[in-house]
Formats: C-alpha cells, sequence, structure tokens
C-alpha cells in the first residue's frame, strides 16, 4: 500500500489540479493578458483606469507587479499572488478598497526603474538612496487620473443608458 | 469561481413598475433592494463624529452662545443635529420651531414640509407651491406620510436623477439655467439642492424661494435680501432686522471648493459606490464620510489617514474661528442693546450698527448653519468669518459711537455675564 | 525600447574634486553642467505673477498700506518683491534698509550676509555665528563675492543635501531635532530652511536666532517673543514695541498643510524635474510654480488649469482679506496715537491697546511677509488673518476706552485722510 501512496497522491494531485485549471480557467492565468486579471470584477476599476491611462500601449499588468529581475521569482510571486488573490475572492474576503501591500509597492518600484533606467539614474542613484515612490509624483501612469471621479467609467453595468 | 457567478445584467430589470411620483419607497424597493435596504439603514445609525454624525445633540446646549443669537426666533427654543432621510417627517413633526396654533398669523405653513417627505412632489403637482405654502402645516399632516424617498430624486421608469422641487427649477431659471441640460455628474450635485440649500418663505402665501437671483455666495445672497427689504425676525432690545440661514451645503460646495472645482459630486462622497457580492451599487446609507472614509474618500485618495487628519484640523480651525465669530457678534449685541436703550443715543449711526449687526450675522449663520464645519469649502468659510468678525466688531463700535459711550466697548462679554451671557 | 537605451552611469561620475563650503558655483558646474545651467537662468527671470513672481517691484507702492504699518523702520524705506537666487547679493547690497554708518549703534550688522552668499558656510565655520554678528556689514563685504549658490546647500562629493546655517541646527536642536537623522524627502524641504525662516538677531551680537523654541506656529513665536519681552522697533507715536515677521515659508508650509501632510516637499514644486535628453534632473533655476506649472503641478495633478485656477481663487481670497486686516490695523494705530497724544488716557488701558497692536501687527505680518499669498497654507492663513482682524478692532476699542473717547472709533481711516492716510 505505502508502496503505491506517492503514486496514488500525483495521480490525485494532477486530477485536482487539472480540475481545479478547469473550473477556474486556470490555463488564461499563466499567461499576463490584463483581461484575465479584469476577470474578477473587483479588479474592475484598475482595469478601466489602467484602460485608459499612458501605460497600455507599452505595459500589461504582470509588467508593473511582477518581478522582472529572473524567471523563477517572476512565476514564484504569480502563484503566490495568484493564490492569494483567488483565495480572498472565492472566499468573500475581499476588501471594500484593494491596495497595493508594500511588499507589491517594492515589486512595482523595481519595474518602474527597470524600464526608465537611463531617465531616472542622475536623480534615484545618489550614494543617499531614494525614499518615495515614483507614483507619489507620476499619479496618472499607471492607473488613470487619480483624484478624479471615477464613477462615469464604472457606470455600465449599473445604470441603464442615459440620454 | 468564474463561471459560477450569476450572469451580470447590463442594465436594471424593473420587476414591477412604478408609477411617477409615488411616495412609498418601499415599492421601489422591489426594483432595487439594494439601494433601498441601505436606505433604510439611515434609520438605526446613531453615531457622533467630532462636529457631525447621526445623533441628534442639540446645538444649544453644546454651544450656548446660539441660544443668545438666536434670541427672539424659534431656533433659540430647539435647534439639533440633523440625522439620516428616515428621520426627516419624525423630526419635522416633533421639533418644538413649529406653531401648531391655526388662528396665530405665525402658525407653521406647509412649506415645512417641503423637504421632509416622498409626499411632496404629489402635493407640488396638485396644489403648487403657493397652496402648499397657503395650507396650514396641521392641515396638510394627513396627506403627508412617507419621510424622504426615493420620489425626491427620481424619476420611476429610467431611475434618472431629477429635480422635483418646484422651488429649485424656479431659483435655476431666475439664473437662466435648464437643469435638463445638465450632465448625470452634475445632477449627482444639483438633486441634493432640491432640500440641502439656503431659502425663504415669500410672501403672505409663504411660497418656498431660494434667494439666488444675483448668485450663490453669500455677498450675492446678502445683496439679494438687502434690496428686498426681508427681515426673518427682528432681534429683541437691539431691534436689529435679523436673516437666518440654513443648511447652504450646496452654495458653499459650488462657491468653488476645491472639489467642487475638481468635478467631484455630493454622492461621491455621500454616497459612495459598495459592493454586495460582486455587484456594486451607490449606498443610499446617506450620512458623515468620517463614518467610513475608506471608502469615501479612498476612491480617490490613497492615502485615507492624512485626508481624515486633514479634515479634523480644517473642522478645528473652523470652529475655533466660528466661536471668535460669535463672541464678537454677542459683544456687539450688547452694546446695541445698550445704545438702544438710551434715549440720547444717535439714531442714523445707531441704524448703521443696525446694518453691521445684521450682515455679520447672516454671514456667520452661512458658516454656522453649514453642516460641514467648513469643509466643504474651507478657505471660504474662514475668509467669510473674517468678515463677519471685522463686521461685528465695526457694529459694537457704531454702537458706542451711536451713545457716545465708550463703556460700550467691553469684549467678551459672554464670559464676562455668566452663563446666559446676557 | 528597453534595451537599445545607451548603458547608463549607475552614480555621479566627479570630474573635478570639491573643496568643502567651495563659495565658487561655477567650479561645481564642471561636475554637474545641468544643475547650474538651470541654476545660472535665476539671473535672467524677469516675469511677474500675480501676486508675485521674479521682477523686484516696490510692495510699498503697490500697497502703500504697508508704508503706514512700517512707519520708524526700514522696511518703510525699501521693500520689494524677491527675486532669482543670483541677485541676492546684489539685492542686500543696494537696499535702502541698510545703515552703513559704521560708528551708528544700528549699524546694520554682518549677519545680513546670512542667507545671501555661498560664502557663509566658510565664514561660519571661521568666526561663528558670534563673530558673523560682531562684525560690521561694511567690513565683511569684501570678503563675500558669491551670491547662493551650490555650497549653501550641499555637501560636496556626495551631493547630499546638508543643513548650513548654524542657526538653523541650533533651532532644530532646540526643539529636540537632529536633521542628520531626516529622511531625504524630509531635506527636500528643510534645506530651504536655511534661509526661508523667520528670524531676529538675539542680543548685543545680533546673533542669527530662530524663535522656534516653542515651536513654528504663529501663537509659539508670539509666546516665545512675548516671553523674551523682544522688539523690533517702537512704532511711532503709538510707542507700541512692534515685531516684523519676515518669509516665514518654511514655518507657514510645515503648520500643518495639504501638501505637506501628503509628503511634498517645497523642491517638489519649486525644482521640478526636467529633461535634458533622455535623463532628468532638478531644475535649479528656483521661482514661482506659476511661471511653468504643467511641470511643477502637472506630474501630481493631472488638471493643471483646474489648479491653477485654484491657486488665483486662493490668493485672491487672502490677498482681499489681508487688505481687511490692514485698514483695521491703520484704524487702530490712528486710535492708539491719539489716545497716547490724549494726557488724561487712562495708562493701563492704553497698554492694553499697545498689546493688541502688536500682536495684530505680528499675526498679519506672518501672513504678508510669506511670499505665496497664502497659497502654501491657505487655511491657516485665512485663520490667522481673521485673527489679525479681531484683534486690531479690539485695539482700536481700547484706545477708545483709554482716552473714553468715540470719537476714535471711525473705521476705514486709510481711506479718509488722502493717500499718505494719516
Ligand atoms: C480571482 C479574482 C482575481 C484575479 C483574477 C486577480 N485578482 Fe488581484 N486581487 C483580488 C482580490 C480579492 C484582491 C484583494 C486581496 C487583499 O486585499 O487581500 C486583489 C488584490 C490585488 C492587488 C493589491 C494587493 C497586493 O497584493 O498588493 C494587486 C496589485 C492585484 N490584485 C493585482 C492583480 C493582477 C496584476 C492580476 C492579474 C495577473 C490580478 N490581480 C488578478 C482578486 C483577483
Ligand atoms: C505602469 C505600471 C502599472 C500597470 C501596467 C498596472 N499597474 Fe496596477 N498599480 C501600479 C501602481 C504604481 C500601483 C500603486 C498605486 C498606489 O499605491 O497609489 C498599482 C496598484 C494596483 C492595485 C491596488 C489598488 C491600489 O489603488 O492600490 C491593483 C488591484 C492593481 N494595481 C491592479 C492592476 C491591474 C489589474 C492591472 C492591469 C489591468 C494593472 N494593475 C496594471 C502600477 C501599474
Ligand atoms: C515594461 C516597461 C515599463 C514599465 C514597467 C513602466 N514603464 Fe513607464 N513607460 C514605458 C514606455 C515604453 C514609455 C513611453 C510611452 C509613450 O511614449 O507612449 C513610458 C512612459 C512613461 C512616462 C511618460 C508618460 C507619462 O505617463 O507621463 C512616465 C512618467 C512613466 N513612464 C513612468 C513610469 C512609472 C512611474 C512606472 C512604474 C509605476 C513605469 N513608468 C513603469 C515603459 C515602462
Ligand atoms: C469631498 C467630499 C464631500 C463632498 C463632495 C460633499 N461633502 Fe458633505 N461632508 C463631507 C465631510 C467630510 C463632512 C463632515 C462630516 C462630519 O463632520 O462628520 C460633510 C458633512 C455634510 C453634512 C453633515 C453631515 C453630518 O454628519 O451631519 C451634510 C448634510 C452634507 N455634508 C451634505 C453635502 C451636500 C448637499 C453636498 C453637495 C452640495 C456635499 N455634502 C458634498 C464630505 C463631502
Ligand atoms: C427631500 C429633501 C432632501 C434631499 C433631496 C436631500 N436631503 Fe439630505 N437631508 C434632508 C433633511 C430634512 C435632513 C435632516 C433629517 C433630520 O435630521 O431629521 C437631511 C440630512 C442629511 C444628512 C445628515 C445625515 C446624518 O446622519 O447626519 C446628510 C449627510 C445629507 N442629508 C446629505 C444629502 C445628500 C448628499 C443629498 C443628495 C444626494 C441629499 N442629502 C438630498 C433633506 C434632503
Ligand atoms: C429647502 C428645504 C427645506 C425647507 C423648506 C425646510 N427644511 Fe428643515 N431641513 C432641511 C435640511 C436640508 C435639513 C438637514 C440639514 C440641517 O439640519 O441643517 C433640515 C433639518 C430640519 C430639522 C432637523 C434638525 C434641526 O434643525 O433640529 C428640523 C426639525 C427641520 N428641518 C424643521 C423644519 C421646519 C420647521 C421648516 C419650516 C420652517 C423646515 N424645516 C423647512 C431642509 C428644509
Ligand atoms: C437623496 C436623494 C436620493 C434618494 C432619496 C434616493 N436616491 Fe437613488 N440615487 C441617488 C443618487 C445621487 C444616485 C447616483 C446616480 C448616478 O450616479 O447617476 C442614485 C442611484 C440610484 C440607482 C442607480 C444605481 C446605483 O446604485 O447607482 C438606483 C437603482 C436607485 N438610486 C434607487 C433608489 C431607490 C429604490 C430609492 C428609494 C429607496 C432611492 N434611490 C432614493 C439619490 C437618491
Ligand atoms: C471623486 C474623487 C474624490 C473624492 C471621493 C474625494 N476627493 Fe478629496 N480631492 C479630490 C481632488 C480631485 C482634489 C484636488 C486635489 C487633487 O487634484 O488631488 C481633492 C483634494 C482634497 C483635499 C485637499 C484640499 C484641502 O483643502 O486641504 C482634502 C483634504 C481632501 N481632498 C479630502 C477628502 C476627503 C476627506 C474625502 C472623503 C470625505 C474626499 N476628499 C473625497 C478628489 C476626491
Ligand atoms: C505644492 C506646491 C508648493 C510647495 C510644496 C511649496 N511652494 Fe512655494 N509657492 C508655490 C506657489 C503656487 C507659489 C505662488 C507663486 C506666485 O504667486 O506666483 C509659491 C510661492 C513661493 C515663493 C515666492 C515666489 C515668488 O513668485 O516670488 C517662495 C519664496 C516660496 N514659494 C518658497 C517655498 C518654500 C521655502 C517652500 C517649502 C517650505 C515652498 N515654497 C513649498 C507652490 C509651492
Ligand atoms: C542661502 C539662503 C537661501 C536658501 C538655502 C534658499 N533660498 Fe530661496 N531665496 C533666498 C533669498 C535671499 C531670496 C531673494 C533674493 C533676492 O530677491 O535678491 C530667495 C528667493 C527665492 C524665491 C523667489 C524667486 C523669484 O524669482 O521670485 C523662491 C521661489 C525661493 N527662493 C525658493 C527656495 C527654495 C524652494 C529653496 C530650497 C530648495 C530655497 N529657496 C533655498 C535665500 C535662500
Ligand atoms: C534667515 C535668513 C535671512 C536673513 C538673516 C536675512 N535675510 Fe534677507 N532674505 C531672506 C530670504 C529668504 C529672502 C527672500 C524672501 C523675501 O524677500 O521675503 C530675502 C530677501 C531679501 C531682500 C530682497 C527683497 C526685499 O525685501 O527687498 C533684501 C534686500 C534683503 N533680504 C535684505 C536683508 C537684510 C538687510 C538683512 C539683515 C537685516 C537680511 N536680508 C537678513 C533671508 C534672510
Ligand atoms: C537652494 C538650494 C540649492 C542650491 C543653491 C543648489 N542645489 Fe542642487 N539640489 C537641491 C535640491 C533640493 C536637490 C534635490 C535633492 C534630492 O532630491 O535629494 C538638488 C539636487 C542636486 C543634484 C542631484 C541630481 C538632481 O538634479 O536632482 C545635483 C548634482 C546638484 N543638486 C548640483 C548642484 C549644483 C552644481 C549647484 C550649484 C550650481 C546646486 N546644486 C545648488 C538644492 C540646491
Ligand atoms: C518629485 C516628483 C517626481 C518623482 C518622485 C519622480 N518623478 Fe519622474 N518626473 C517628474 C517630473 C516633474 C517630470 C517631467 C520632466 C519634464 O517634463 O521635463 C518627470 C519625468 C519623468 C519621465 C519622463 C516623462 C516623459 O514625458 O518622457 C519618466 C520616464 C519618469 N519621470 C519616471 C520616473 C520614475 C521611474 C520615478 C521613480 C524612480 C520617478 N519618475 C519619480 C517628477 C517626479
Ligand atoms: C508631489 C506631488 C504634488 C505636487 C508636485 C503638487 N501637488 Fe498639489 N496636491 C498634492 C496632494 C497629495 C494633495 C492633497 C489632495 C490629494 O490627496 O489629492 C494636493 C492638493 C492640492 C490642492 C487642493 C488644496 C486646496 O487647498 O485647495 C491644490 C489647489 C493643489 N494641490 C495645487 C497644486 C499646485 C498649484 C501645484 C504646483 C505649484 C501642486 N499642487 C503641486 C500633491 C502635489
Ligand atoms: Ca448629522
Ligand atoms: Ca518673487
Amino acid at each position: 500500500m505505502t508502496r503505491f501512496f506517492p503514486a496514488l497522491a500525483i495521480l490525485f494531485a494532477v486530477f485536482a489540479l487539472g480540475l481545479f485549471a478547469y473550473v477556474t480557467d486556470a490555463v488564461a492565468f499563466a499567461g499576463s493578458s490584463p483581461e484575465t486579471c479584469a476577470n474578477c470584477h473587483v479588479m474592475d476599476d484598475m482595469y478601466e483606469n489602467w484602460f485608459h491611462a499612458p501605460h497600455k500601449n507599452v505595459t500589461e499588468c504582470v509588467d508593473c507587479h511582477l518581478p522582472h529581475d529572473n524567471v523563477f521569482s517572476y512565476y514564484a510571486e504569480k502563484a503566490r499572488t495568484g493564490f492569494h488573490d483567488v483565495y480572498v475572492f472565492s472566499t468573500g474576503q475581499t476588501p471594500e478598497i484593494i491596495r497595493a501591500t508594500e511588499h507589491t509597492k517594492g515589486i512595482i518600484q523595481a519595474n518602474c526603474v527597470r524600464c526608465h533606467q537611463s531617465t531616472v539614474d542622475v536623480v534615484v542613484s545618489s550614494s543617499h538612496g531614494n525614499d518615495r515612490y515614483c507614483w507619489e509624483c507620476h499619479r496618472n501612469v499607471s492607473h488613470g487620473p487619480r483624484g478624479l471621479s471615477l464613477l462615469p467609467l464604472q457606470d455600465s453595468q449599473l445604470y441603464p443608458v442615459h440620454k | 469561481f468564474v463561471n459560477n457567478q450569476p450572469v451580470q445584467q447590463r442594465a436594471i430589470q424593473p420587476l414591477t413598475e412604478i408609477a411617477a411620483m409615488e411616495p412609498n419607497s418601499s415599492k421601489w424597493g422591489v426594483n432595487f433592494p439594494n439601494q433601498y435596504a441601505s436606505f433604510l439603514k439611515t434609520r438605526d445609525n446613531n453615531i457622533a463624529t467630532t462636529y457631525g454624525g447621526s445623533n441628534d445633540f442639540s446645538h444649544l446646549e453644546k454651544d450656548p452662545r446660539q441660544k443668545i443669537l438666536f434670541t427672539g426666533m424659534p431656533f433659540s427654543k430647539d435647534y439639533n443635529e440633523d440625522r439620516g432621510h428616515e428621520w426627516a417627517l419624525t423630526d419635522v413633526q416633533k421639533t418644538k420651531r413649529l406653531n401648531l396654533d391655526k388662528e396665530n398669523p405665525k402658525r407653521t405653513p406647509g412649506t415645512c414640509y417641503s423637504c421632509k417627505s416622498a409626499n411632496m412632489p404629489g402635493l407640488w403637482a396638485e396644489m403648487g407651491l403657493e397652496g402648499v405654502g397657503k395650507t396650514f402645516f396641521g392641515d396638510l399632516t394627513p396627506r403627508v406620510n412617507s419621510s424622504i424617498g426615493c420620489a425626491n430624486c427620481h424619476e420611476p421608469g429610467t431611475m434618472r436623477l431629477i429635480v422635483t422641487n418646484p422651488a429649485l427649477e424656479e431659483a435655476l431659471q431666475a439664473q437662466g439655467k435648464d437643469w435638463k441640460t445638465f450632465t448625470r455628474q452634475e445632477m449627482r450635485t444639483v438633486v441634493c439642492a432640491n432640500c440641502h440649500v439656503e431659502y425663504y418663505f415669500a410672501g403672505e402665501s409663504k411660497y418656498l424661494t431660494f434667494p439666488w437671483e444675483k448668485g450663490t455666495k453669500v455677498e450675492e445672497m446678502w445683496e439679494y435680501y438687502t434690496e428686498i427689504g426681508f427681515k426673518d425676525w427682528e432681534y429683541p432690545d437691539t431691534k436689529t432686522p435679523m436673516l437666518k440661514a440654513q443648511h447652504p451645503e450646496y452654495e458653499m460646495y459650488t462657491a468653488g471648493s476645491t472639489h467642487y472645482n475638481a468635478g467631484v459630486a455630493c454622492a461621491d462622497c455621500h454616497m459612495p459606490y459598495v459592493r454586495e457580492g460582486a455587484a456594486k451599487y451607490s449606498s443610499h446609507n446617506i450620512h458623515s464620510p468620517m463614518l467610513n472614509p475608506e471608502r469615501s474618500c479612498g476612491q480617490c485618495h490613497t492615502d485615507t489617514e492624512a485626508v481624515v487628519r486633514r479634515v479634523n484640523l480644517i473642522q478645528e480651525q473652523t470652529y475655533k474661528t466660528k466661536i471668535a465669530t460669535e463672541d464678537a457678534i454677542i459683544d456687539a449685541i450688547n452694546a446695541i442693546k445698550a445704545a438702544a436703550a438710551n434715549p440720547k443715543s444717535d439714531a442714523a449711526l445707531l441704524e448703521e450698527a443696525r446694518l453691521l449687526h445684521r450682515q455679520a450675522q447672516f454671514y456667520w449663520d452661512y458658516v454656522s448653519a453649514e453642516n460641514s464645519m467648513g469643509f466643504h469649502n474651507p478657505e471660504y468659510a474662514l475668509k467669510i468669518l473674517a468678515e463677519a468678525t471685522n463686521l461685528a466688531r465695526q457694529a459694537q463700535m457704531k454702537a458706542a459711537q451711536a451713545a457716545n459711550d465708550p463703556s460700550l466697548l467691553q469684549t467678551g462679554t459672554y464670559y464676562q455675564s455668566g452663563p446666559s451671557g446676557q
């Protein structure tokens, strides 16, 4: 019996994962399409605002939200946040207002610098470090104009067409 | 989980049809259970914030100066903090400000129901503003059975936001504006102006009127009232023809405030979207945003704590400045009283003192009766209070000149003369 | 696009080594041509904005009330709008506020060079604050040959921002603060506090001192000056011991302003990044952000037009309120003068009037001498002006009581008595 256990366990795990992949449309989640992130309606605001922001032509969500230093940390983080998000969402614990964690912010900042190294070298790479996030000034680069009403972008499902 | 969600409706599918101006909100609630359920919660809120909130404490007890400032008129008898929309009908019926003696010429008119009930759109359609004004409050009572409700803001069927109060429609027209051309975002503010505005009862028919012909800034309303020679009451002993300002939230907010300038509407802060499962709707549990700043402010401000700290500072500065203004007005009142009691006083100077007193108090009240303790437009509120204090001090000086009596220049009289201050 | 960029240098590669406290900015400029080139542009700006800008118009001509308010002290002779850092040395040497008579006990001390020159860090290291204060201005002149420069803000080598003015270091210490523990973002504000702060010259050695022991709010500085019994001059005829406030930009801004609360630094608005090719650097062409709001405000505020409109409104409201305060102080001055000239006046009441006058003018000056016409902290500015007006009116009333003469209660005396106002 114990001889078969590992094989059975693996078989079961493969089956479970397959089922999970089927019901959750997980194959899509292995990719990088922003529409996948927006699958969860709770990501709608971010999607809408990214869609209307300057970076839409040049970035997808994962360009900012996943680490790009090497392929391992990319997939490790993808799995970690992926499971976290799915768990929180499926168990109905989605907070009213979703906020980037400090951990996430570190990842994003590294990505800004990754693409814009040449631009910011003079101002961030000094001996005394950098203690602010780029989006403290560039408040609209990622998710559109902060501070402006997000509501007109969200009304389609809430309100009949208004003449 | 993506596939096991209910299919999203892209538009509202009405279950039952609602009649125009239907006063019974529970009927609308069949179609819109989320909005209705959140609306009903305005009954249960009872939480205070530093300066506002939903428990109906007495302003007169919290700040006894106001008792002096409103001497001789109903607000000195009973003036409580506002609370949720579901309480409007109860509160107007129980306030001691009412005069329920039908034979008294000062009896309360039906106009007082204007902003308290979902029955009003129907009654206005039937009787007009004039008819409502001519009817005694007590006589209208049997026909008013719902507090504020869906019919005060929405057109059934389309659920569009609409102007339901004819006084608002007329006031906008007087400025050459037609609300039917307003954008949806504008309506998210204008719909509150059905009620959260300064008003007066014009003429014998107690015709509900918003004093906006010259504009909605404090100077413009002051000019309007001066021109038509209106007074709400005469201050006893000083004989000043006084004005009472009431809840000018709309006027204060739209006077160039930062948020108004940036296109933010009342509903953005007071009716933030909330989530029920994956569905989102506007919270109809309208109350102080300080009770849930994450939701109310967090959609636009990522650092919610910083903006809440700012609200506290703004309100504290406004409150302290407002109290200084009240002290100055009370000093002026005491001086004018003495000057008016002195038969040798110069009549022309005394009249000037009264006019300054009238203006100082109206300016002060525009800030004091406004319900955000300055937050809706902090700079404007403080600028107005600076002017009001200056006017009040000048009123006192004119009174001393009128009586030719420097002993009327006492300051801090509120503190010197015991709790009643008089 | 990511890979086709030239390889970047990871840190600043100095071409030449700079000595500590090197006063000659062109030497630093060899290493940092962009910063140096932009710095030199402060010479050429000559554009006015509504209330500020870089042309050195006379404040006394623009608002002759200030001539009255500063009667009896140097600011009534010459008081111009500030302009770029490259002008500092020229302007301090040519101002008519100087007293260049070495034998006169009121001769200008070397302390006046403190905030005007890149030679100062070196001179402080050599002579100390006390030595500089004891030296006659004229005697220091030969040793001062650079206007403000890199050495006022930076440590060479690392190019870190540092506190270079010992008076700032001491003032921070008195509050238990050590700038060496500050973050880089904090230093982007504190470095301006080397100069853009209220100061006075303590004692016979004209020791440069910032009055911050109790804090940097206006009430706290007022309390400090009252406690040490300091006066800048005595107002002629009224005999009020007066205080002069100077450029309290740092104090006003850090008193809980929205931007400070949100973590924004002076350099964010006044030294926005500019691009030169692919790289960006801090503009050292420091001036009014209204000259290039797209760059100064536009990264944080997408709707630049809306915020510029707001600046205009805030400044207009502050300006009008400030003028009303000036009118009130002038009324008070005239009343106190008359009361002081009247031998029958009650001395104790007159003294009270003077104290009120002193406080009103210091509060007013905290806003007036601050260079943003309210923008750095609009609510605070207006709150202070409201208090100042109240104090000024009370000063006038006390004077009338002292002289027992209601005719001293004239208001608007500035307008009644011709252009000189006296
Ligand atoms: C299964 C639904 C779902 C999907 C799909 C989804 N998210 Fe989320 N996401 C959530 C939920 C729920 C939260 C809130 C989690 C919390 O606050 O603990 C969240 C939070 C976040 C946060 C803020 C919290 C943090 O980790 O800093 C980021 C950033 C984020 N998601 C990015 C993404 C990106 C990028 C994608 C696509 C690759 C994505 N999400 C796909 C449900 C989802
Ligand atoms: C150009 C970079 C960039 C791209 C592309 C981007 N984001 Fe973000 N995202 C950010 C930044 C920066 C923040 C942090 C904002 C903050 O803290 O103020 C953020 C925050 C978030 C948050 C947390 C919400 C909040 O306000 O803190 C979520 C959720 C999120 N992003 C999801 C997404 C999704 C989904 C996409 C793709 C549709 C996406 N992001 C694309 C930069 C980006
Ligand atoms: C995957 C690479 C990538 C990442 C990650 C990225 N950017 Fe960019 N960004 C670009 C490119 C390419 C452009 C040029 C876009 C164009 O010109 O349309 C750009 C443009 C910009 C601009 C100028 C346009 C504007 O919006 O004003 C700013 C500012 C900027 N990025 C800041 C940021 C910040 C801040 C972050 C991190 C939150 C970030 N970028 C993340 C590639 C990236
Ligand atoms: C930017 C956000 C914002 C906007 C827009 C806004 N308000 Fe407010 N409102 C507040 C805050 C914050 C308070 C203070 C609440 C407190 O003191 O607890 C407040 C207070 C109030 C109060 C008193 C609430 C109480 O606690 O008793 C009323 C009534 C009110 N607002 C009505 C309005 C109306 C009507 C409009 C539009 C003309 C409006 N508000 C626009 C944020 C806003
Ligand atoms: C039909 C008249 C009417 C309309 C329309 C109206 N209000 Fe009110 N509102 C009132 C009255 C009356 C009260 C006070 C009820 C009481 O205290 O009994 C009130 C109270 C409030 C309060 C205080 C609640 C509390 O708990 O302290 C807020 C906030 C408020 N309204 C905001 C709004 C906003 C925002 C809008 C528009 C979206 C609006 N109101 C539209 C009449 C109205
Ligand atoms: C133009 C609309 C309007 C009219 C007309 C109106 N009210 Fe109100 N009323 C309001 C609003 C808005 C509030 C909530 C804001 C506040 O309390 O300042 C309110 C609050 C109240 C409250 C609860 C708070 C308190 O002050 O104790 C009472 C009671 C009240 N009104 C009585 C009356 C009476 C009596 C009249 C007639 C003299 C009247 N109202 C006329 C709009 C109106
Ligand atoms: C005080 C004014 C007011 C009252 C009373 C009111 N509403 Fe609303 N309602 C609003 C505003 C403002 C919106 C936002 C409209 C928009 O965004 O265009 C709204 C939106 C709605 C929507 C559109 C979907 C959404 O959630 O944004 C529905 C449905 C709705 N209300 C139903 C009701 C029902 C049912 C009632 C009575 C129980 C009611 N309303 C009472 C002001 C009001
Ligand atoms: C729909 C968007 C939106 C909402 C909701 C919102 N704000 Fe704002 N807020 C803005 C904008 C836009 C500005 C102007 C500055 C800017 O462009 O960032 C601003 C500015 C401010 C300021 C600076 C103004 C000052 O006088 O100091 C404060 C404080 C503030 N908001 C607090 C709040 C609070 C508290 C709430 C919730 C009750 C709130 N805001 C809700 C968009 C919003
Ligand atoms: C949020 C942006 C912002 C910040 C932060 C800021 N300022 Fe300003 N500053 C302004 C604006 C806007 C003006 C008004 C310019 C005008 O009237 O033309 C101004 C005016 C000034 C002036 C007068 C400029 C002139 O035109 O003569 C000085 C000096 C000044 N600021 C110094 C400072 C100092 C020192 C700090 C930090 C303690 C600071 N500022 C922080 C925006 C800012
Ligand atoms: C060494 C002293 C010193 C330091 C440090 C200093 N300033 Fe100044 N600043 C001055 C003087 C002196 C003037 C006026 C020069 C004149 O008018 O001749 C001035 C003028 C200005 C002006 C008006 C320019 C114009 O064109 O009207 C601005 C804006 C300003 N400074 C901002 C700043 C900021 C921001 C910082 C910090 C990053 C700073 N200053 C640091 C001394 C200083
Ligand atoms: C603590 C720093 C400091 C000291 C000490 C100081 N100043 Fe200044 N000075 C400034 C700053 C900052 C400005 C620019 C802001 C302004 O003009 O209000 C300035 C501006 C000036 C200007 C140009 C604007 C004008 O007012 O006409 C002159 C001239 C001047 N100072 C002369 C003097 C003299 C004379 C003394 C000595 C009595 C002195 N300063 C002491 C910081 C200082
Ligand atoms: C009035 C104060 C002041 C003066 C004078 C000054 N700087 Fe700066 N400098 C700053 C500030 C503030 C920063 C921003 C530092 C940061 O972000 O940490 C800065 C940044 C720099 C940087 C870092 C890269 C960048 O552009 O942000 C260099 C290099 C520099 N300055 C060189 C100079 C040179 C060369 C001079 C003389 C020509 C000079 N500075 C004069 C205040 C000053
Ligand atoms: C203190 C405010 C501030 C901070 C923090 C900041 N930036 Fe910027 N950035 C600016 C300003 C202002 C400009 C505009 C320069 C111009 O237009 O000449 C700019 C320009 C840029 C540009 C060029 C935009 C274009 O139009 O091509 C890029 C890319 C950029 N920043 C990226 C970043 C990144 C990445 C970070 C974080 C490491 C960052 N910035 C941090 C203020 C800031
Ligand atoms: C580094 C980012 C940053 C810069 C640069 C900046 N701001 Fe702001 N501003 C903010 C923040 C943060 C707030 C607070 C409200 C919010 O959270 O949006 C604010 C609020 C405001 C407000 C509302 C406050 C009020 O009293 O009405 C105005 C107006 C404003 N800014 C104007 C300006 C102007 C003008 C400039 C340029 C001279 C400027 N800002 C530069 C970040 C910035
Ligand atoms: Ca309330
Ligand atoms: Ca200037």
